[in-house]
This record gives C-alpha cells, structure tokens and sequence, in this order.
C-alpha cells in the first residue's frame, strides 16, 4: 500500500547542514567566510575560505624598493601598523648593518607599545560587539582616539602612519609627545577600570566564555598560534622577550602565560597586556635620550645578496619578514608570517561541538584580522 | 459635559450619550469602535515613533554619544524620516519562500501587540476594555506573537532566520511562564485581575511597596522575564545581530520589516505599562504615608502622566539593560529561566500567599 | 442586525473558510496556521458569549500553546520546498462521506434543542470569582479533587516526557 | 547543604557583577558633559587639524606665484603608487641652451596612500603636506590635481 501522506522524516536536530558565514557577516570582522557545518545548533566543523581581500601584497613587494615597502606592510594588519613597518625596517637595518640611534629605538618601542594598546582596544570594542553588548564598541573607539590623537599629532595620520623607515623615523616625534602619552596613561588607567565592570567581572560573559574554545599548550604551538592567543594556552612564545628588538631588553615587563587556553584565558591575556604595555611605555617615556631621528641612509639601498629573515611581536602574535634578496634595490622575494593566518588556522580545532554564539566568541577571542590573512 | 483630565468617565459617556442620541444603535457602536481603534492606532504609532527615538538617545547618552541630532530640534524628526524611508523602500521578493506566509507574519506579530494595548488603563476612565480577566488577556494575546516570528523565520527560507525562529520559539515559550507567575504573585495580593480593581487596590500604596519583598522579587522577575518575551537585549537571540545577522527578520525590508520593528517597540510598550500597572500603581499618583501636603501636591499630576511616566521608567530600565549586558547563550537562557527564574517564582508565590494569608501586607 | 450578531456572522465565516483551508492545504504549516485562525476565531466567539475567562484559557493554551508547539515541530522537521502529495479520491470520498455524516448528527442534534431568545444575563455564571472558588471548593460541584488528579497526571506526563527524551540520546 | 549556598551564592554575584556594569552606563547616562562625538560640519570653524596632518600633498607657492619645484622627477620615482607625474618643458635659456622645467606637476589623489615618500625625497623641498581633508568629491578625474599653479615660474634661487 503506497503512503497517502509522506510525512517529512528529516530532522534539523540531527540533520547536519551549512550555513555560510561571511563573507558578509557582522562576526567575521571584515570579509572571511566560513562554512561552518551545524547539527542543531552546534557546530560540527568549519571551513575557513580567505582570499576575498588578497591584495597581492608579497608580490607588489618585489617591485618596490625597501622604503617604499613599508607603507605596504601597513596595510596588511592596519591595527598594528607601526609593529609591521618595524619588522621590514629592523629587516633591512640588519641586512645593512646599521646601527640606529638610541633615541629612535626608544620612540619606536613606544609607539610598537601604544599602537598594542590602540590594536587591543579596538579588540575589546569589537569583542564586546560579539557577545552582544553594543556599548563596549563606543567605549573602546572613545579611548582609542586619544592614541590615535597622539600619532595624529607626531606622524600625521591616525591608522596606517608609515612613519618608520629603514634606519630611523620619517620626523622626529612631536614636542608634545611625552606630555601627551603621560596624560594618557593617566587617562587610560582611570578608563580601563570600565571595561573591567563593564564586560570582564560580567558574570554572563564570563559563563559565555570560561571553558569555551580550549586550545592546549600542544595544540597552539602545532598550529602555530602565537600572540596572546597562544600565550593563553601557556606557550611561552613572546618574541619580546625571547628575541628583543628594539628596547626590550632595558625594560621589565612581564610575558604574560594563561593556563587553560580557553576564550576567556584570551581575552584576559589581552587586558593584562594593555597594563602591561602601559608599563613598559611607563618606563621610557621620560628616558627618551637626545639624538638624531634618524641614521645616516644611503639614497638607495641595496641589500647584499642573501636571505634575511626578522620578526617581532605584533599586537596579534609574531610577524615574521623574510626576503630573499639578489642584491637589486628590490627584494627578489619577500614572504610575511602572518599572526593571523596561523591564528585562524585553528579555529576549526577549537570550535568543534561549541554553538554558534560560542564560535562567534571564539573568533572575536583570536581577534584575526583579514586583510592580514589574505594580504 | 465635564471634561476633565483628572477623569475622563463622564467624558466617556457624554460621547456615548451623544451617540446613541443621534444614531441608531448599531451605528454608535460601530462609530464607538471605530473611534476608540483610530485613537488606540494613533497612539500606537506616536509611541512607536517616540520610542524609536528615544531608545537611540537612550543608548547613545550611555555610550558618550549624541545619537540622533541632524533631523529637526535634536534629531526629534529622525524616526519619521526613518519611517518615510522605509515605507518607500522596495519590498524584496524572496523566491522561493512561502509568500503567503512570509507575507503574513509581520502582520500576526503587530496584531498581537495591537489587541494587548487594548486593555491596558491609560487614566482614570481612559480604558478600552475592561475586562474581568485582564492580566489573564494580556497574557493570552501577547503569547500570540511568536507565532509571527516562527512564521517568519521558517518561511523566508533562509537558515539564520530559521535558527533564530527556534531560539525565539524555545525562549518565548519558556518565559510565557515566568511572565505569568510573577502576575500571579501580585494577583494573590490584589485579589482580581481586573486591571481598574488592581489600579484601585494601589489607592493607598503601589503594590511593590505593599507586597514586601515578594512583590519586589516579582517585579524583578517580571523585568527580567519580559524583557526575555520581548526579544529584547540581552535576550534578542531570536535576532542575534552578531550570530544570525538579525535573525527571524533578515530577509525583510521596507515597510514589512517596519512592522516587526514597530512590534518590539511596541511590545516593550506593553509589558512596561503592565510592569506600570500592576506594580507600580498604574496612573495611581505616588503617595506618602500621612504627609498631606506632598500627596495632595502628587494628586495635581495628572493621572495620565503618571501612568506614562511610571511606563517610560520601566521603558529606560529595560533599554539600560540592553545597553549594558552582553548577550546570554540559548543553553544559559534556558538556565537562567528554569534553575533560577522558576524555582524562585513559586517561592515567591507561597511566600506571598502566606504573608496575603496572615494579612502581613499594608 | 445587532453589532453581535454582525460580529458571530464574521467569526463563524473565518471558522468555515479556515476549516475547510486547513484540511485542504498541502503546505503544513499553512495549515497549521489557518489551524490558528480558526482557533482565535473560536476564542473571539466565546468573547461574544461573555465567557471571558474560557475565552482567555483558548487564546492562551490552544492559539498560544497548541499551535505555537504544532509550529515549532514543523519547524524543525519540514522543509519549506515540502508539500503533501495530492490525496486520490479513493480517500477523499469516504473521509467526506464520515465528515458529512459527523456533520449532520451534530447539526440534527444542535437543532433539536430549543434555544431561548434571550442571552441569559449570566454574570453570576461567567464570574471570575466564582470560577476561581468553584476551581478550589471542595464542596459540592467544586473541583479541587478533579484538579489535583488532573496536575497529577500532567506531572506524570512530564516525568514520562523527560525519561523518554534522556533515553533517545544515549 | 552546600550546594543551597552555591546557588544563593551565584545568584548574588551574578547580580553583582550585573549592577556594576549597569553602574557604569547609568553613569554616563547622567553626565552628557563626557560626551566624545565632534558635531562635524558645524564645528568646521573651531575644527583644527595638527600641523603635520597629512592631509594631501601640495606644492607651496610664494607671493610671487612661485614654487621651488624643479621638476626633476625624484618625486615620481620615490612614489610607490605612481601618484605622481611630472611633465616637463623644455624652454629656450638665454645662453641658447635648451633647459628642462617643470611644466604640469600631477598629483592623483585618488592614488595616493599618504607615505610621505615624495616629501622626503624631494631635494629643493618643494613639496608639503597640505591640511585639507574634505576630499569627497562626486567626480573621480576631479581628484586628479596639477599642483603648479597656472603660470607660476621656479624661485631663482633654487639650483639644479
């Protein structure tokens, strides 16, 4: 006998189905898309597909010169802009052998400092974006503006500055500056206790995130997670303090290791190091010493044929710069390590079996930034 | 006549009298009808409108901003013009949604919300319906709602709209209960669900004063649960704009998606003018004990302004907890409704009973 | 005409029209949602019968209860490319055939009784208070002991509902 | 027994913790003099940018409608974007030989990413940041700009 009514037997609980998040999608902070496959509400693994912002940037280094390089690589993680154009710049200076004034080592550690503190506030805005509560965006961009005033003051432009080049700084730093950055401090001290009641001792948030998106201390080094997201699960992996550039070596801070490696672990990492940054700006911003702004630089430079390779700690994990160079004003080949394409790399690992609010928490935790993945 | 703003009764039946003296029976009633779902339409949409804008001040003075201040005296026209845009954008066809229903469900959910405010007491004498079993009404339409979202998200045919259908589905379903149970504490106290008895019964003191701590539980549990049926921050997961993009309604536009906006304001409307009604006294002026002076001085104000005044306080604490807590995850909603909010309530009831028993109340 | 009985002739039309829509529907949730508006209609007739309180307890527990759980099981098991295949008439002549006859006795049997002109002005009836006392007497016609068995067996249903859900996912 | 603790005890914190987040926006609701939003065209007047504000690149003229540009095009080599084109001239000297000069200095703003190459390279300084910043226009070619003015000839001093 043939069934009059062919009732429907699929079932959205245990059915698994994709849904597409991004490109355009307001947690994806920016255009990555991920097809993350559902059961229910819980997702059973995910695909992230980069790519839609790929600008090329490897490639158009080959035709650049060393200078011109730069504002290229401000452009890859536009929220730590000054951390990338000092990786191409320690890059070339050591290729060079030049040694560069004290004074400008000093500003540059200061400004790397502040643009970290720039970066994870803007982090924090949009962290708290993710969870839901829209009020953390405005208060995170307010105190923002006051870094992004002080760089605005000194090199001219508030988010990609350009304002290092190979042997020093484009212009000496403005005479209000250590005035400015003092006052901040003091400011951002004051402020920063409103993120904490705001979001950090919320006790919804931190249901939300404490045992969500685990990633152990085995896992973020097999992937290569770095930056606070990898500090979170105990990896030790700092670039700061494991191969100091610029000042770090005279300065003492901490390197701040989480335990758990869960979402919340990350976000503390990055609220612990906005103090911690503001320490180390603490300590050198009245010891800047006299100088020159910048060393004695051929009009052309030339680095000697061979394989240069540099890194530092960007305010989302270790950038690395390598080039290979065929001694051309031009690199012959230059390859970016991106923090972020490694962050991403283990989203799918640390969000298997979460729910959707979940992976969108955890995404907001790795803090990836997508013009740096797809460069 | 006597028009009064102080009792609007006789101002009521002189229409009445004027109708049924100049028009067949059946004509006054259809004019009566007619007249009072004109005024309860306006009204719908002036607040509406208001509560756009001042849901946009609200939030922005919280987030040091100025919000809305390019369109008139402080940006007051912005939600009108927000309404012109949106009567005049292109209603997108979804091609493969089921339209009937897809069309349909904008309109379930306003309806809903539109026959609750029917019983709702404005002032004295200033009452559509007053119905025996009001807060029982009230309860009744407004549960009629979700069926709007569920409509709405399974027939857009998009699978955010689904997800956020369900979760709305499940939360509704779920509060309803505490929604109800924190009236019931304060029917217990007033002894009827009429809402003109219960505003009576506050002549002497609001029931959130009179009812000792349970009442304040209560109203506690009301504000969190309703805020919950309202779909409204933190519990708008049902439109989860950083998860579903925003949710049940992502695939509506124009004057449709106005509806749904139009119903969440209103809704929120709703439930703070019963949270107004039921415990804080309705358009019954704030009293003191014996100090003569300061209550005949309360007995000035009007009664309607109490009643929206009491309405938009209740409005300012729902929007300040939607501007400063971050969003529950569906699993934590349901907690939050079943380990806390229940268990919580119905102690909260026998607690009551017994204290209504003793007669331990004002 | 009176205003009710302009109202019951509306009220009975969307009881009818939506019926028949909600047999004859192939979308099943279209037709739970006619399911709906027959149901609101149903509890907009008792309103005009001054059964306030039944008509409160059918918006709440049928149009908000019933359906919204009908919907939210649809939801998660059909698709919305889903129709239900055309019934052959070998099904549709006896299924009439049964509703026809239902139809009829209860029309017979509604029209044996004789109705009395007047609406009985029944406010003692339809009372709040005295539907509430009558809940929880337990006098004569009061029904607290047919209460306490019936929350029993919802309790009994509960428990039962809860061992069967825990027992499907392991 | 403990566990009732526990679930009180949660109950409290959570309040708690919910209270002093409330407090912090209930704050700021009540102090709208810490309101941070710049009210933009109507602050055109009081509006001002610090002096190094990039804003575009221009080319200063003095009173005597004269620049310092010499058009030797370092400039447009220095630009990784091709933002810059210099069109020379070649004009007759007095001494009967022939010079080049600068003729049109185009400068695409469309282009430009702000790095500050060409200011740096520039051996007679003769380029500037200019403080404008209202660029919006509705037309692209509108934003390709000759930084020379209209018959503006080379300071005398400057020397090749």
């Amino acid at each position: 006998m043939k069934e009059v009514i062919n009732l429907p037997v699929k079932n959205v609980e245990e059915e698994e189905y994709h849904i597409n998040m991004g490109p355009q999608h307001p947690s994806t902070h920016g255009v990555l898309r991920l097809v993350v496959s559902l059961q229910g509400e819980i997702v059973k693994s995910l695909k992230p597909h980069c790519g839609y912002i790929h600008r090329g940037i490897e490639k158009m280094c080959e035709k650049d010169t060393y200078p011109q390089i730069i504002h290229l690589t401000d452009r890859m993680d536009y929220l730590s802009a000054h951390i990338n154009n000092h990786a191409v710049c320690l890059l070339v200076e050591k290729a060079l052998e030049v040694e560069v004034p004290e004074r400008v080592k000093y500003i540059r550690t200061i400004i790397d400092e502040l643009n970290r503190i720039a970066s994870h506030q803007l982090w924090w805005c949009s962290f708290g974006m993710d969870m839901g509560g829209l009020t953390c965006y405005f208060y995170g961009l307010r105190d923002r503006e006051k870094i992004l005033d002080i760089f605005e003051e000194s090199f001219g432009s508030r988010l990609l500055h350009s304002s290092y080049t190979p042997g020093g700084l484009m212009m000496d730093i403005h005479p209000d500056f250590q005035k400015n950055v003092k006052a901040f401090i003091k400011y951002f001290r004051k402020k920063i206790r409103d993120y904490d009641d705001l979001l950090t001792g919320n006790m919804i948030m931190q249901m939300r995130t404490k045992g969500v998106g685990l990633l152990s201390k085995e896992d973020a080094i097999s992937y290569g997670v770095t930056g606070p997201s990898g500090r979170a699960s105990g990896f030790s992996c700092d670039v700061r303090k494991h191969h100091p550039y610029g000042v770090y070596d005279k300065v003492d801070f901490r390197e701040i290791l989480g335990t758990k490696g869960d979402t919340f672990e990350r976000y503390m990492m990055r609220m612990n190091e906005m103090h911690e940054s503001m320490r180390i700006i603490e300590q050198l911003i009245d010891n800047i010493p006299a100088g020159d702004y910048s060393a004695k630089m051929k009009a052309v430079l030339k680095l000697p044929a061979g394989e240069y390779y540099q890194r530092v700690e960007a305010s989302r994990g270790e950038l690395g710069v390598y080039c290979i160079s065929d001694g051309n004003k031009t690199p012959y080949r230059m390859k970016f390590r991106s923090p972020n394409f490694s962050n991403l790399s283990a989203l799918d690992h640390i969000s298997r079996g979460v729910k959707i609010a979940d992976l969108v928490a955890i995404g907001g935790s790795l803090d990836y930034v997508i013009p740096d993945i797809d460069r | 006549m006597n028009f009064s703003i102080y009792d609007f009764t006789s101002f009521n039946q002189w229409i009445d009298k004027f109708l049924n003296d100049n028009l067949p029976a059946f004509w006054a009633v259809a004019v009566e009808m007619v007249i009072i779902g004109v005024a309860i339409l306006l009204f719908y949409a002036l607040v509406g409108l208001f509560l756009v804008y001042a849901e946009r001040k609200v939030c922005a003075f919280m987030q040091n901003r100025v919000g809305p201040n390019r369109v008139g005296p402080y940006g007051f026209f912005q939600t009108i013009a927000d309404f012109i845009k949106l009567m005049l954008k292109e209603l997108i066809y979804i091609k493969n949604a089921d339209q009937l229903l897809f069309n349909l469900a904008p309109f379930i959910v306003i309806i809903a919300s539109f026959m609750a405010i029917a019983a709702i007491p404005f002032a004295k004498g200033l009452h559509a319906i007053d119905f025996d079993i009001g807060v029982l009404y009230v309860i009744a339409v407004s549960s009629l709602g979700v069926v709007g979202i569920l409509l709405a998200g399974w027939s857009s045919n998009n699978k955010y709209s689904l997800i956020g259908a369900m979760r709305s589905g499940a939360q509704i379903v779920s509060y309803e209960l505490s929604v109800g149970l924190s009236l019931i504490t304060i029917i217990i106290l007033a002894g009827t669900m009429q809402f003109s008895e219960i505003v009576e019964g506050q002549r002497d003191g609001w029931f959130i004063f009179k009812g000792h701590i349970p009442a304040f539980i209560a109203f506690i549990i009301f504000l969190i649960s309703s805020t919950a049926e309202t779909n409204r921050g933190p519990f708008d997961l049902a439109e989860a704009e950083s998860e579903l993009t925003a949710g049940f309604h992502t695939e509506y536009s124009g004057i449709k998606f106005a509806f749904f906006f139009l119903a969440e304001y209103m809704n929120m409307f709703i439930v703070a003018s019963i949270a107004a009604t039921v415990f804080l006294g309705g358009w019954m002026p704030f009293h003191v004990g014996s100090w003569a002076g300061f209550n005949h001085v309360m007995d000035f104000i009007p009664p309607f302004v109490w009643y929206i005044g009491k309405t938009f306080f209740v409005i300012w604490v729902m929007m300040w907890f939607k501007w400063t807590f971050p969003r529950l995850r569906i699993d934590q909603l349901l907690t939050l409704e079943w380990k806390y909010l229940l268990p919580i309530n119905l102690v909260n009831i026998l607690i009551m009973a017994f204290i209504v028993l003793m007669g331990w109340h004002f | 005409m009176t205003p009710n009985q302009l109202m019951f002739a509306i009220f009975s039309a969307v009881i009818i029209v939506f019926s028949i829509l909600t047999v004859t529907s192939r979308r099943i949730l279209r037709a739970a949602t006619f399911l709906l508006f027959v149901l609101v209609a149903t509890g907009g007739m008792y309103f005009l019968l001054r059964f306030n309180f039944l008509a409160a307890i059918q918006l709440t527990l049928y149009a908000g209860g019933i359906v919204v759980l009908i919907i939210f099981s649809i939801l998660l098991t059909s698709h919305i490319a889903e129709k239900l295949e055309k019934p052959d008439l070998k099904k549709i002549i006896p299924a009439f055939l049964v509703a026809a006859g239902g139809a009829l006795i209860t029309i017979a049997t509604i029209l044996q009784h004789k109705f009395p002109v007047e609406i009985a002005s029944g406010s003692e009836r339809t009372n709040i208070r005295v539907i509430a006392k009558s809940l929880i007497s337990t006098e004569k016609f009061g029904y607290a002991l047919p209460f306490e068995v019936i929350s029993i067996l919802l309790l009994a249903a509960m428990v039962g509902a809860i061992i069967l859900a825990k027992k499907r996912k392991d | 027994m403990n566990s009732i603790f526990e679930y009180f005890a949660d109950i409290f914190h959570t309040v708690k913790s919910l209270l002093t987040g409330m407090k912090v926006t209930g704050r700021y609701f009540f102090s709208p003099w810490e309101i941070v939003t710049q009210q933009y065209p109507e602050n055109r007047k009081t509006l001002k940018m610090y002096d190094r504000f990039k804003g575009e690149v221009i080319m200063p003229h003095n009173d005597h409608n004269e620049h310092r540009c010499t058009g030797c095009g370092i400039c447009e080599t220095a630009c990784p974007n091709g933002t810059i084109e210099i069109i020379q001239a070649k004009i007759d000297m007095p001494d009967g030989k022939k010079k080049r000069i600068i003729d049109r200095h185009i400068y695409h703003l469309g282009m430009c990413t702000f790095c500050g190459l060409c200011i740096k390279a520039c051996p007679s300084d003769a380029l500037a940041w200019g403080q404008e910043f209202e660029h919006a226009v509705f037309d692209r070619s509108k934003l390709n700009k000759t930084l020379n003015q209209p018959g503006s000839s080379i300071i005398k001093d400057i020397v090749e």
